[in-house]
């Protein structure tokens, strides 16, 4: 059945509050999601206080002074902190978004943050995404094509083919859209999810691809791609400013026409 | 302008894996509208006055009239819908061709509602 | 506990290869109800005397209100089915999902011969 | 919509007049399409008189003829000159046939020259049949097995296998049935056409084949094969008489008796 209500040990007890020492100057508090699996404790929420006049403005740099200077035990992934890589996506004021693009000046009162919505926890804000990456895998995100490739040169493209493939090809796979689809929620194991299932897209519109019949033949399921209901959280939450939702409504119009 | 492979554009979206049901439907209602469309004709044939409103309902309005009036439409609907689809996808391009299709179905549908719904009224004596 | 692959999980039992029907199906039957209800709301607002078994009846007899009924009938059960499932297939899992398909099909198929069947027989004079 | 007329520059004007000296002993009029597109002109039709007593009987050795001896500028394909390499096919007093094989003399009257119909025109009468190629690549014109070869062996075909393919194996795809057929020119960018189809035919039949199933899945579809009206355009045009109007009769019915 549907879940209605989260399982036992998602329900968040209160946790321990870090307060700010006297001379701060400008004060935040970051609510933030703790969770062990393997301590058997419940998850808390841990409240802690952040001289913002003394880090940096995105919500990565205050994550990352709080681990440098007040608990290091609170763990999350990051890397490329300018928004590139996609390590650092978690649900920050209510929204899947990367920790490094988003400023808390735009966030008012207390900063709740957690982990990516109805992903296992590894630890903290770390989510398992592993049935994220297979999705990728499983729609074959390479170049598949029957004609060899020039011998002495690349396979070339007009510029408006590559501007078929310019947005779609600009994810980075954070996987905040596909965490912010609550379609994605009830039926992650069969339904793709909009990350995977733009990817597909990018493949299906790549003028250079000639896998495009294998590609829909794998998509139509009534699961796999029918289980978009077009919500369009995942075009709200992208931090890239692209469109799933759309190349999934372009993808369900390619597979229609195909069967008129 | 896209420079898309020739292989590339002809296998396009790829198969549609259908067509084989058309072509049964297109050849089981023309195999079964042979005995019908005789009966039919020869039965008007056969009719005293086929100018008389009255001799018509009588006639549609014995069981084996109507059964077989029944079998027809849907018959030649059927045929006609399938026959139709193709020239539409022969000659018609574009979202043209999808609003013609879309058309031709719904078109199919009411005539057959309409005419099974006409032969089971009269059928039973109601005629108007 | 099993150790199948993350990829082998995803891939499952492959593609049904089907979905295209059905997103057809919905959106060809939400046209159909465009006019259809739109005819049945303000047909229903025209009568005079919505109380009256009667009148009700004899708008029913009369041949196109028939006709369409039926096809709005069609149209809105293939419709609810089809929508229907969709929501079953979101929410349910198991072989409560598979039992709750099954009955939903069958309730709609039972819900529109019995809709028919109603409508013609008002449609002959026939009121019991 | 469909063509109902030809395009502006396929709009044909009088062109030049060449004649034959006044000593020749047996004149017969060729009518010859000429168009350059690079040149901006509309096509014209130019008319060759040739001394048929001084060149071989076939249409070809005219072409020869007037481009050696009349006008060099005359541009055709040729190459095996007996019918065998499919290059000079070309539509000869109202059908398409080889200029090799179309002896001059059945021919009454003019005889007019054109390329082969409804296909982009490289110059004169050589047809692009870029398209034509790649349809026959789309359907895997090769033999896949999954049964190993035997190790020190051909594979082994029985004489009754062999006639299988004879006939369809046959065919020097000359592009004459294909271009030849109105479903074809309506639709040749979905419909794979009567060539192809043929070739497709004699891959299912082929005893030594084992990927029938995938072959025929691509095959099914409202466009690919069921285009196809039974025209029979494609039979009569064969200057090799071969018969695609049946293979693909032929491979309609597997494809029936497959979901009966």
């Amino acid at each position: 059945m549907a879940e209605f209500r989260l399982p036992a040990n998602s329900r968040v007890r209160k946790g321990v509050t870090h307060k700010v020492s006297p001379d701060a100057e400008k004060t935040r508090r970051f609510k933030v999601y703790r969770y062990d699996p393997d301590s058997g404790e419940t998850p808390r929420l841990d409240i802690y206080e952040v001289d913002t006049s003394r880090c940096g403005p995105m919500v990565l740099d205050a994550l990352i002074k709080i681990k440098n200077e007040i608990d290091p035990t609170l763990t999350f992934r990051r890397s490329c902190r300018e928004g590139i890589c996609g390590s650092c996506a978690m649900n920050i004021a209510g929204g899947n978004t990367l920790a490094c693009t988003q400023a808390i000046d735009d966030i008012k009162g207390d900063v709740a943050i957690y982990p990516l919505p109805h992903m296992p926890v590894v630890k903290d804000l770390v989510p398992d995404l592993t049935n994220f990456y297979a999705q990728y895998a499983s729609i074959k995100p390479w170049l598949q094509s029957r004609t060899p490739a020039p011998p002495d040169s690349e396979r070339l493209q007009s510029k408006e083919d590559q501007e078929l493939i310019n947005l779609p090809a600009a994810c980075i796979l954070c996987a905040c859209c596909s965490t912010s689809c609550p379609s994605y929620w009830w039926n992650s194991d069969r339904y793709l999810g909009p990350a995977a299932l733009m990817a597909a897209y990018r493949w299906l519109v790549d003028t250079r691809d000639e896998a495009t019949g294998e590609r829909l033949d794998e998509l139509e399921d009534p699961f796999r791609i029918y289980r978009c209901h077009t919500i369009m959280n995942c075009t709200s939450a992208c931090p890239k400013d692209l469109n799933p939702a759309r190349a999934i409504a372009e993808t369900k119009k390619i597979l229609a026409e195909r069967r008129l | 302008m896209s420079l898309k492979s020739p292989l590339g554009k002809v296998l396009g979206s790829g198969s549609a894996m259908e067509g084989a049901q058309h072509w049964w439907g297109q050849r089981l209602t023309a195999l079964a509208l042979v005995p019908l469309t005789l009966w039919f004709a020869f039965s008007l044939l056969g009719l005293q006055g086929l100018g008389n409103h009255g001799i018509i309902y009588a006639w549609i309005a014995e069981p084996w009239t109507g059964i077989l009036l029944i079998l027809l439409l849907i018959s030649l609907l059927y045929h006609s819908q399938l026959g139709l689809q193709v020239v539409v996808e022969d000659y018609v391009r574009g979202w043209i061709s999808v609003a013609t299709l879309i058309a031709l179905k719904f078109i199919h549908i009411v005539l057959a509602v309409a005419g099974i719904y006409s032969v089971v009224r009269i059928s039973v004596g109601v005629y108007l």
